[in-house]
């Protein structure tokens, strides 16, 4: 099992014909993800030539995307100007699961987006994010298939690379993953901690969760209090900027302390009291999921 | 991008909100001739991109022109929190009723744009919002609607009983949402909204943020940018497509991935060391990406080491490191560099850079602990 | 029983200080209703004289008199150019039933409105219409109180005084009401007759209805259809406009019809073929419904 | 409230939807110097507020000015459908390769500003909705959102294949929705949008109804009024306050409410008589808008009596009835008026007008069924 995307996950990619659009088409079709459509305004009715012959139809409109290929998730890749309107479209055409990838896109934008979403029952991930991947099932995003293994951790987190550093590290020791998720670094994100959290729960193959929070916000401790009250698997916390000034923007739209809220102090004691183990260093990850799983 | 008070006053003007009238200066003399034109007296504060200038003292009442002379002559060039002070607006001293606080940002839990006002203005928001909680009213705009007049209503009657108070400011926090979505803000605030004893309503500071990701639209928010008032160096990371934060410690980090970046910066300071900077380079193996972010670290004096620490995922670890050492090549590097990469074909990329004289690692925490040996030893 | 209002509704009046505001204050709390709450912005903290030494306090906003008085329902008497943001603040404050007799209300107002109180569970009764009456317990608009009488008789229609005709007539034989609902002229409205007639058959107490229609829209279609698939309680119609010229506004601003459609011929013809008896005139509404019940 | 053609294409180029050019003229020798400076072929169209102008020879091709001088000599002072043509729009002829149908109206069922379109423009669009169904895709516009800019192109892309054409359509279809709106229209369309041989998308005919409830915050709007396209004695009743529509029979109607106004007019009609207008005087008892009501009736040559009908709800049936009688011994009636005025105080109300001379009656049939008999008499 996994959470959000599996073998049956049929994925439209939006910006397919782009630089980075099409570049990780090809990496997700080589994955093994079923990539049936991709929308391009304007270029309706012409191929992508993925690898190994695969051939994917390219729409001029999400609308025509899902009716002919039955698609039930999309992916975004289009520039921040139309992301946008992007998300908007995927969640009025039908699929359950929009994952944006880009970055930058306007915060105000995304409110509406995130309105719009919640008014059609559909799922957001990120925006700013890797998306993520069922290790053996199928990748929506960017992350390298090469880290990841199948195996009974869930892992979410806030960040890029160092969401890799941790998998590769549990993949190394043998610890393979349900899923990896990343929720994406900006303020106003469709998919939070708890969502993944619960999903994890819920998953009969996730034994143990990883979940990488960094400055910025209160979604790790909302999700420290959700884990003591409703989980029942163990969780291994870690919390990156332990070291950023106060009121500075670290890379991340979302990765900001305003005033004394949202410090990785607080996170920390905010994990520790509701029993989550918290890793002081990357490298401790590892140690403590498998101390989690005796 | 933060910008002034007086620009975020040109936007509030703009959008309606009644603020007294004002003129920058960039010199004692102008400040004076300001001042006299005005006749009465006058505040002149110092605009600067950070909180505490009152405190600092960057602004100050002058009685009559020639005060306002003087004060200008002691702001102008003053350091405040590390940032010089170039310009001082001068504005007619208002009589003071009332000080109200009056704000709008963007609200992660309700995602949406949230209003917090407070009849306890003059002070800081956050430690009104912790010590008397109770003093704040929020509203959480749906994006769906916009603020409603009932709701602009709602807030200004948190602040005021006199109806005719209550319908000016419930007209200047609806024109204040109006100059938050057209700017493209993060965040704006009147502090203070005052009252004034003849029963007007006006916004004597003004502070407001633009979300980065709203510049490419709104060209004519962009050209407010002043970069005289941040370091040079973060000035050049941002024209390269850098993330660059400058710090004060020894140790120059080069990290792709904000993430990783951070938690590169806590494990030096784990190993004892004190990291100079946050430094997100991104995904590319660009050298000229490498190049410009070596020159920010490098002119940086307090830099005794650099430290890469690249996860190579989508892109090849043996890319990223041609990249380097072709950097490396085009500027003279005066501080020792150590480098982790490890990911994608890290055993070809760890072979070019030690073919290149680099100290090269597949460890975090290793490279991380040697960085912080150079720099401290 | 009755339907929307009954002993148990606590009405605030929005605009009760203006001309129509204060006049039909005095209306309703002389017919009994409990009126327990006005609103008129800046006037706050005084209070209107109603009828008896009858005091009703005044407060600034919706939610303050919501939150002291305890009020369910609302009333609007405020002029067209803030009657449209009257109804937002009304649908936000609490009250389940927000009774619009302002005529004049931009349509764009009201599509607004209308998808907010959607938003917010919240039902809208007009606007433009006389609002509704339930004899003997409560009267929420400006339906004259002397031509009504407790009964069986459910009353709902699209007009005013066409209105007080049929229930006058039906009073003067004896036939009370239940409740007499007008729910407006106008193209946007917020309760339409689907929704009355639902609520006559759920009400134990009412047991035929009169239903009356006009030119313009397909409501009394699809009212009939409703009436033919759910009503088990006999309905009889009359609809206004035979006379009427096409794409010539009739008063109402939703009496107008469109090219060939919203015809009296259509609407009549409609109600037929569903099984709902047609008054040719008002005055034969009386003998239709005595059929009807036997 | 409708405007003309030209004043629907001077909304829409506001908005930036292409239009080509265009100036009105009152004179054929106005047509001649439009057309000449146009140089080529040009339509000469006549401006009334009605559909069919092209069937009844309103809307003609000319080749050169003189041409378009001929055809406005012929169109202007010509009668359409009752209407009387003062002014002709005079506009380049385009090269039309297709004629689609665009237009938004506000919809009752959805409760919403709603959008049709159809390839198959040019025609009346409830032919083609009645004829070809699938002709036509239609999108209700959420009001919390708007147009999105998705919806704009999946209408666009019902129209087009070209990508260019569906590019610019859409872009036509926003700013449509955009004019809608800021103009505060009840209804307008684009019929049809053509494209050209050379691949432009453009608006050559424009209809727009502005929703009355919207004239007072629109004053601009409101100027488009053109009186000199309704019959006179409804402008009277506009700025009486009165509902007023003329009709062709002889009884003159004087009702208070819309739908008891309609249900007396059908009435007349079921005892053999034809009304001579729709006319409701609302709720009050003001003689002064009883007068007005009176003067308007009787301005109409071919009423022949005069009806009231009056159910005194909340006002007055006694009130009521003095009105009517003040207002009579202010004008000089030459028709006999019959008068029905039930509810409230009724008995005293009968008295007053019996008093004065008038036949009083309590039931509406009784009333009707006597002036259909004086009318036809």
């Amino acid at each position: 099992m996994s959470i959000f995307i599996d073998s049956d996950t049929k994925l439209v990619v939006q910006g397919i014909t782009g630089r980075d659009g099409s570049f990780h088409t090809r990496q997700m079709i080589e994955y093994g993800t079923q990539v049936v459509a991709g929308v391009t305004p304007g270029k309706g009715g012409q191929s992508f030539d993925g690898p190994d012959g695969v051939e994917v139809p390219i729409f001029n409109s999400m609308d025509r995307a899902v009716a002919e290929t039955g698609a039930n998730t999309s992916v975004i890749y289009v520039p921040p100007a139309f992301a946008g309107d992007a998300i908007l479209e995927a969640a009025d055409s039908g699929v359950h699961l929009v994952v944006a990838i880009t970055e930058g896109v306007p915060v105000l934008d995304m409110a509406r987006a995130h309105a719009f979403a919640r008014d059609k029952g559909v799922r957001i991930l990120g925006p700013n994010c890797p998306g993520l991947i069922s290790p053996g099932k199928s990748k929506v995003g960017i992350l390298p298939a090469q880290i990841v293994a199948e195996g009974p951790i869930g892992v979410v987190s806030r960040s890029g690379t160092l969401t890799y550093e941790a998998v590769f590290q549990l993949t190394s020791v043998g610890l393979g993953q349900t899923t990896c998720v990343g929720i994406g670094g900006d303020p106003l994100i469709g998919t939070n901690f708890i969502d993944c959290l619960a999903a994890f729960e819920a998953d009969p193959d996730t034994t143990a969760i990883v979940m990488i929070g960094e400055i910025g916000g209160t979604d790790e401790q909302d999700a420290a209090t959700y884990v003591n009250a409703e989980l029942s698997k163990p969780v291994v916390g870690f919390i990156a900027g332990q070291t950023a000034p106060p009121g500075r923007r670290m890379g991340h739209a979302g990765a900001i302390i305003s005033g004394s809220a949202g410090t990785a102090e607080e996170k920390m004691k905010a994990f520790e009291d509701n029993g989550i183990a918290v890793a002081k260093r990357p490298a401790d990850i590892v140690g403590l999921i498998q101390d989690a799983l005796g | 991008m933060d910008i002034h008070e007086y620009q975020a006053k040109e936007r509030f003007l703009a959008a309606g909100i009644p603020v007294p009238p004002g003129e920058i200066a960039t010199t004692p003399d102008e400040a004076e001739s300001i001042a006299s034109k005005y006749g009465g007296p006058v505040m002149v504060k110092a605009q600067v991109h950070t909180g505490g200038r009152g405190k600092a003292g960057g602004v100050k009442y002058a009685k009559d022109a020639a005060e306002a002379r003087e004060h200008a002559t002691k702001i102008l060039g003053m350091d405040i929190k590390g940032l010089r002070v170039e310009k001082v607006l001068v504005t007619p001293a208002e009589d003071i009723d009332t000080e109200a606080y009056v704000g709008v940002l963007i609200d992660r839990s309700t995602q949406s744009a949230t209003f917090m006002v407070s009849a306890a203005g003059g002070m800081d928001i956050e430690q009104v919002a912790e010590t008397q909680p109770d003093a704040i009213r929020r509203l959480a705009v749906d994006p769906r609607y916009g603020l409603l007049p009932h709701q602009a209503y709602w807030l200004a009657n948190f602040l005021y009983e006199d109806p005719g108070l209550v319908k000016q400011a419930s007209k200047a926090i609806a024109q204040l949402y109006r100059s938050f979505v057209d700017s493209g803000a993060s965040m704006t605030e009147i502090n203070p909204l005052i009252t004034t004893p003849d029963g007007k309503v006006k916004a004597i500071d003004a502070k407001m943020s633009i979300d980065d990701n709203e510049l490419f639209r709104r060209p004519e928010v962009a050209a407010m940018r002043d970069s005289s008032s941040e370091p040079p160096s973060e000035t050049k990371a941002r024209e390269a497509g850098l993330s660059y934060v400058k710090l004060d410690g020894s140790v120059g980090c080069c990290v792709n991935g904000a993430g990783l970046a951070m938690a590169t910066m806590d494990l030096v300071k784990y190993y004892g060391g004190e990291p100079a900077n946050f430094l997100d380079i991104g995904g590319s193996s660009n050298p000229d990406k490498v190049v410009s972010a070596l020159e920010i670290i490098t002119s940086d004096p307090n830099v005794r080491a650099i430290l890469f620490n690249i996860f190579g995922g989508i892109t090849r670890c043996d890319d990223v490191a041609n990249g380097i050492v072709e950097a490396t090549q085009r500027i003279d590097m005066k501080v020792p560099i150590v480098i982790r990469l490890t990911g994608t074909n890290e055993e070809k990329a760890l072979e070019i850079l030690e073919d290149a004289g680099f100290s090269a690692y597949t460890s975090m925490d290793d490279v991380v602990e040697k960085a912080v040996q150079l720099a401290n030893g």
